[in-house]
């Protein structure tokens, strides 16, 4: 069997998903194996258009870019977004709340005009997206996981429960009973429940599961002390672009 | 019943010495909380816990366990991974010993799962009454403040030492082996029922407000309660009242493949009839495709279908659900008494 | 330590070998399967096998032939999904594991001399036609035999070779309809229950097994109902999540009853009156 | 007909971001010579106004995946000031021992991974897991024990997840350290191997240089990477506060990132700057790896600039063990970060594996950020970057295209341009 070809592309992002690829580090040499990359610019000069996978970082956040998007999907095969800003927008759309010249003029100033924006947005509001990969960054399991899923010819199964079901399984205690509050109730899990374990809370960054009981967890937040305004921001951190933190 | 006693300056020696020959499975503290581990050191031991964040059903239905490991290629034998490595499990509540023993009937019956058995028949369980009530507990509503089989030692804090109940032979030859005992007397025995009514008085404060047997008949005419609909409204369909609840045991089972694409394992992990997709098949038909469906199937269970089975009800008032929900509505005390209202 | 105990654990499979394939539409094929280990599967009309294919996963699956044929046994397998689609793409010799068979039968025995309606919506003839079969195996055992099958159009009909025996035989009665027209179709068009209006029954003798979308029974058993039908001789089979086939991982559940143990097959008695059965 | 080279780089491979390169020889004259950087602006400072102070370490991590750490701790640090958050002796130890991971973790993959195969002329790593396994297996190893190091130290190899304002959330715990402590130590046969092997191939980077400033963080008692005031090698020395008159931003229309002057037309920061300004303060092996290499200061050829990064490796994984026992012997402790909120403006800087980093806050007396600005140690590159090349395209016109494109390609990869990170400036 021909070894699958696979690229990795990004757009607006911190590189961080990608850099998780190469923390795979030995396991990376094993995928190797089991592929041909034929384009990861931030690791390689080798190019090619010819691929069948085709792993794309970060968000959309101007009007040009799309051609570039539509050009990988017209050659990819699959088309798996990598981390937040591609299946969501993630943190890039906290631009999208304020006025997009008004963005331009505060970092830009009077040459504002050279910098092309629009609101940002994720992947699939301008390609169609076979499979994502959450996380802000991504996990590395996971995107194992879902490189061996492709490669045995199957649907990469990515869960559609909240972060609380990980983060009881991972014994923590709950932030909610330390004073903090936390997205983990209708933020899909996938990640282990990585940021509670470390002390931290659940900050949404894998994007809502597919039903969200949203009100429920503003009722939540708000008698934990949240105001409406700080409830708001709580959904837009990494969900900005979905209808419930609008 | 056999009763001995262990002076609590001899029970640190007790612990190490078991540290010293078993793997040894406790209660620790943790961020407040309170959780079971692996006990290194006997101080790290705490028998005065009101309640642990989740049960010992870890133990013997851990939250992630591989079932079978194979190879990919075709003929290759398939080899079920089957624990049993003998190890103690010190510091078990009453009702978590009484889920234990209503998990073991639902694992072995029908056709048994030697998976559970095994590990189970490798646990040496000591019990330990509680000292302290956990805030949502109320397992001595629930008949749960004692239980009579299911533990090979239980002990009892009297204060200066402890009693020690002898379940089984395992649990006598354990005690002789490595404890200093003193005979307990009959009004040590009298002194511990007096202790054990206290505390359990204490957990009486929380309750339902009906006997509870009638929960399967109040369920039977349940069924279109607008209850249902009105507290599942705040669901968050996080699946915590599963996950915490020690009688709560459904699994998903699902194949991990390694890098190399030649081998593999069968797991299963736990899964929670409150989750979306729990009763969802391939056709895209959702068996329990809203909350109240979902939140109305685990009372049920709790309440009535297991009642069925074991001919009692699948919970046993820890009150982890209850502590653990954030909209708080999984409360079984809450919830029942709510539905007997009307 | 991890000791093997080999025959002891009931998610262990056994290997069997693909024997033959077949395509009976677009989206299912037919699979003949024999055990590795030469014996026979044993199983008895209506019971299902958990079917894997290692590093996919597993699958309940019906087993849609007679018993004792020959020691090789069918599937008729519809791709949907991961296994499915796996299954799907392998070819004769592949090697799969089976666990099984599991659950309720249908009532061969008890039905011995009566006379039977059997009731197939869409891919619920893939159970059934393992009892049609057997039936006409044992065909002087049986008194009437009415099959009535619906699909949902023309090109979902699955063992149209049979189907069209059914039609030619002089000892049953083979009716279908589909509930949309499709190129070629010439036959009746219309919902499944529209066929109760054609046939005739005995209903004091009559067992009524009923295979097919969730949808279907309800309509499906007020027309047996209707007929006269006793409910005790009204058999159903259901369709639920499955992830042992040994009532433990709880995703089967319906009330009490665990459907891969206490079913699939049940009688319409036992469960006409549980919620979320039906 | 006239000869005519021109080189166009679209899109610059193993750099972080998206930047392109322009160059035209006409008959011997270097007509158009550009670096342009053409990555999605972001605009970070506005995404950050109205957020909660608790929120602002954790957004400006998503600056760069790569210097995540040093963008945590600089914003930390920033709102620290803002608010007159003081720190203890063990935060700030353990602060300086992610500095160093991130350090480890960023050099150990430039150099692995982007500078290697240019200097073994192949296109990528992946060739050369084949034709040099045991050197590639070093390098994982390598970036494995540093990405392990920010796990313990961080809680996550990026976007770490432990520090946070005042403190941490979690601590390592002592048999962790010593782990750690051991493995640092048992590194340094590879990290020794990895340099012999770069010396071997070290005949392979150019031998150009260009005078130019260089500005890093400075402090009378380390070599300065957490803290420090800002120094320059052409004199004069300045606290964080007054960050603005040495990073002087300006546009220009070729690049969405901006670009920074100070004295000169441009000036260099990143490790080379760092080791022409700290040079006394590397630990003795540090400075015996720099010697071999003859690299001593002030030293004006940027490809240098991969060389002291590997000096740096050995500088801090020495001393992270410093550090690491410095803890050790004073127990680890949990201390709850404890503070109050309140308005006011603060700046922090740290030296990132890139060069130096400034955040500035301001936050009204609720927590939230009113105003911000950040500058990156790439943008403060670009124009350097750019002087470099107008320098160094004429010394090199005569060779083939191919051999242009190489050279100039190592120039800019020889920076470890950090582009995404630069293309969200505050505009002042
Ligand atoms: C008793 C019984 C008999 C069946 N007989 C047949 C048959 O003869 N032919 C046929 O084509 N289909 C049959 N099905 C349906 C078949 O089980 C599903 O189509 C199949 O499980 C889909 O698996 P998948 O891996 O392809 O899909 P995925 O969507 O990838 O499913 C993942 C897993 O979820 C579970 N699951 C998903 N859908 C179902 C389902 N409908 N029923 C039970 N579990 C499910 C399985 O464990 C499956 O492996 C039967 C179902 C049951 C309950
Ligand atoms: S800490 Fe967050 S993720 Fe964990 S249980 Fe609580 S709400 Fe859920
Ligand atoms: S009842 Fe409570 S704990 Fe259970 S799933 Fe709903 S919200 Fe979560
Ligand atoms: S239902 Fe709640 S109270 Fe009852 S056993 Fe389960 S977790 Fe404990």
């Amino acid at each position: 069997m021909e070894k699958p070809r696979v690229a990795f592309f990004d757009f607006a992002s911190c590189e961080g998903c990608q850099l998780q690829v190469i923390n795979l580090e030995e396991d990376l040499l094993k995928v190797l194996e089991a592929v041909d990359v034929v384009t990861f610019r931030e690791a390689m000069k080798e190019h090619s258009d010819n691929y069948d996978i085709a792993f794309v970082e970060g968000a959309i956040t101007r009007k040009s870019d799309e051609e570039r998007l539509k050009g990988i999907r017209a050659n990819a095969g699959v088309l798996v977004a990598l981390g937040s800003c591609a299946t969501l927008g993630g943190i890039t759309c906290l631009k999208n709340f304020h006025d997009q010249e008004y963005v331009r003029k505060l970092v830009y100033g009077d040459k504002a005009s050279h910098y092309e924006t629009y609101p940002s947005r994720p992947l699939n509001a301008v390609v169609p997206v076979d499979f994502k990969i959450h996380g802000c960054p991504i996990n590395r399991d996971e995107f194992a996981m879902v490189v061996k899923a492709l490669l045995l010819g199957k649907n990469p199964e990515i869960n559609n429960f909240p972060v609380c079901v990980e983060c009881k399984m991972a014994e923590n205690i709950c932030v909610f009973e330390k004073g903090m509050t936390c997205m983990g109730p209708v933020t899909r899990a996938g990640c282990g429940a990585c940021c509670v374990t470390e002390g931290s809370f659940c900050w949404g960054c894998r994007g809502l599961v597919d039903d969200p009981n949203a009100d429920s967890q503003r009722e939540v937040l708000a008698t934990h002390g949240l105001s409406v305004q700080d409830i708001l921001g709580s959904f837009r951190l990494y969900t900005g672009f979905s209808e419930v933190a609008k | 019943m056999e009763l001995q006693l262990i002076e609590k300056s001899d029970h640190d020696l007790f612990v190490q010495n078991l540290i010293n020959n078993y793997q040894v499975e406790g209660v620790k503290p943790k961020d407040g909380s309170f959780i079971y581990g692996s006990i290194k050191a006997p101080e790290e031991l705490c028998l005065d816990f009101d309640c642990t964040l989740i049960s010992p059903k870890k133990y013997f239905l851990p939250p992630k366990e591989a079932l079978l490991q194979f190879a990919l290629t075709p003929d290759s034998e398939i080899t079920p991974l089957i624990e049993n490595d003998p190890f103690i499990l010190f510091g078990v509540h009453p009702y978590d010993i009484k889920a234990i023993n209503q998990m073991d009937r639902i694992f072995a019956r029908g056709v048994p799962d030697p998976h559970y058995l095994q590990r189970r028949e490798a646990a040496l369980v000591i019990g330990v009454d509680p000292t302290a009530v956990a805030p949502r507990s109320f397992w001595a509503d629930m008949g749960a403040s004692t239980v009579s089989e299911g533990f090979d030692l239980m002990f009892t804090d009297m204060g200066e030492h402890f009693i020690v109940e002898i379940g089984t032979n395992r649990g006598r030859n354990l005690l002789e082996e490595h404890a200093k005992l003193k005979p307990a007397t009959t009004d040590d025995a009298r002194e511990r029922v007096r202790i054990r009514s206290r505390i359990s008085h204490i957990c009486k404060k929380r309750g339902f407000a009906f006997p509870k047997r009638d929960i399967p008949k109040l369920l039977e005419h349940s069924w279109n309660n607008f209850l249902w609909e009105e507290q599942a409204s705040k669901c968050l369909s996080c699946g915590t009242c599963n996950i915490v609840c020690p009688t709560c045991y459904c699994f998903d089972v699902e194949d991990h493949v390694d890098l190399d694409l030649a081998h593999g394992e069968r797991i299963r992990r736990w899964d929670g009839c409150l989750l979306q997709d729990f009763a969802a098949v391939a056709t895209g038909e959702n068996f329990r495709e809203t909350r109240a469906s979902r939140y109305r199937h685990r009372f049920f269970r709790k309440g009535h279908y297991l009642f069925e089975i074991l001919d009692d009800l699948a919970c046993v008032g820890c009150g982890r659900c209850a502590s653990g929900c954030l909209p708080d509505i999984a409360d079984p005390v809450n919830l029942f008494n709510k539905l007997k209202e009307g | 330590m991890n000791q093997p105990m080999l025959e002891d654990s009931p998610y262990l499979p056994k290997w069997a070998e693909i024997t033959r394939i077949e395509q009976l539409t677009e989206s299912e094929k037919l699979f003949e399967l024999r055990l590795v280990s030469g014996e026979p599967l044993g199983h008895t009309p209506g019971q299902f096998v958990e079917l894997s294919v290692m590093g996919i996963g597993e699958a309940p699956i019906s087993v849609s032939s007679a018993p004792a044929e020959n020691g090789v046994f069918e599937l008729a397998i519809r791709k949907i999904g991961n296994l499915t689609t796996a299954i799907h793409g392998s070819v004769t010799g592949d090697r799969v594991g089976i666990r099984g068979p599991f659950g309720t039968h249908f009532p061969v025995e008890e039905a011995k001399g009566k006379d039977l309606l059997f009731v197939a919506g869409g891919i619920g003839l893939i159970p059934l036609r393992s009892f049609i079969r057997f039936v006409l195996d044992h065909r002087d055992d049986y008194g009437e035999v009415i099959v009535l099958f619906g699909a949902k159009n023309p090109s979902e009909r699955i063992f149209l070779y049979e189907l069209e025996q059914w039609g030619n035989r002089e000892d049953i009665v083979y009716l279908d309809s589909v509930d949309k027209s499709g190129p070629g179709w010439q036959g009746n068009v219309g919902v499944i229950t529209t066929l109760f209006s054609k046939i005739h029954v005995d209903p004091s003798r009559t067992f009524c097994i009923v295979v097919g979308p969730p949808v279907m029974y309800r309509f499906v058993i007020l027309e047996a109902k209707a007929k006269g039908i006793p409910d005790r001789q009204i058999f159903l089979s259901l369709e639920r999540k499955m992830k042992c086939g040994i009532g433990k991982c709880g995703h089967c559940q319906i009330n009490h009853l665990y459907v891969c143990q206490d079913g699939p097959v049940f009688r319409y008695t036992d469960i006409f009156d549980l919620e979320e059965a039906l | 007909m006239s000869n005519e080279k021109i080189i166009k780089v679209n899109h610059i491979t193993r750099v972080e971001g998206h930047g392109n390169i322009n160059i035209k020889i006409r008959d011997g004259r270097v007509e158009e010579c550009q670096w342009q950087v053409v990555e999605a602006p972001r605009f970070f400072e506005a995404m950050l106004r109205g957020r909660k102070w608790y929120e602002l370490a954790h957004i400006t991590s998503r600056i760069c995946g790569i210097c995540s750490i040093g963008h945590t701790l600089t914003s930390l640090k920033a709102t620290e000031a803002a608010m007159g958050v003081t720190l203890t002796g063990q935060t700030e130890k353990l602060r300086r021992l992610l500095v160093h991971a991130e350090n480890l973790q960023s050099h150990i993959l430039h150099l692995g991974y982007l500078v290697l195969p240019d200097l073994l002329k192949v296109p990528s790593v992946v060739p050369l897991v084949s034709t040099h396994k045991d050197q590639v297996l070093l390098v994982v190893r390598l970036h494995r024990m540093a990405n392990e190091m920010s796990d313990l130290i961080g809680g996550r190899t990026i976007h770490p997840q432990r520090p946070v304002v005042g403190g941490f959330t979690k601590w390592p715990a002592a048999e962790e350290l010593e782990t750690l402590r051991t493995r640092l130590a048992d590194s340094m046969p590879d990290v020794e191997a990895l340099a012999s092997l770069i010396k071997d191939l070290a005949g392979n980077l150019p031998d150009f240089s260009r005078e130019t400033e260089y500005i890093a963080l400075t402090s009378a008692d380390e070599y300065a990477l957490y803290d420090g005031d800002i120094a320059s090698t052409d004199g004069g020395s300045w606290p964080v506060d007054n960050y603005k008159e040495i990073t002087n931003e300006y546009l220009v229309p070729h690049s969405t990132a901006k670009f920074t002057r100070h004295k000169r037309d441009s000036y260099m920061v990143g490790a080379l700057a760092r080791l022409n300004l700290n040079y006394d303060h590397l630990t003795p092996k540090a400075r015996g790896v720099a010697e071999t290499f003859q690299l001593r200061p002030i030293n004006y050829n940027p490809f240098m600039n991969n060389i002291a990064q590997l000096v740096e490796v050995v500088h801090s994984i020495d001393d992270s063990i410093r550090l690491i026992d410095d803890l050790l012997g004073n127990g680890i402790k949990d201390e709850k970060p404890s503070f109050s909120i309140q308005a006011g403006r603060g700046v922090a800087s740290v030296e990132v594996p890139r060069g130096i980093l400034f955040h500035e806050y301001e936050y009204n007396s609720n927590g939230e950020c009113v105003w911000a600005n950040c500058i990156i140690p790439t943008n403060q590159n670009h124009a350097n970057i750019q002087k470099d090349m107008e320098a160094f395209v004429p010394q090199i016109k005569n060779h083939s295209e191919e051999e242009i494109e190489l050279m100039v390609e190592m120039l800019v990869r020889a920076y470890d341009p950090c582009i995404s990170c630069s293309t969200h400036c505050i505009f002042l």
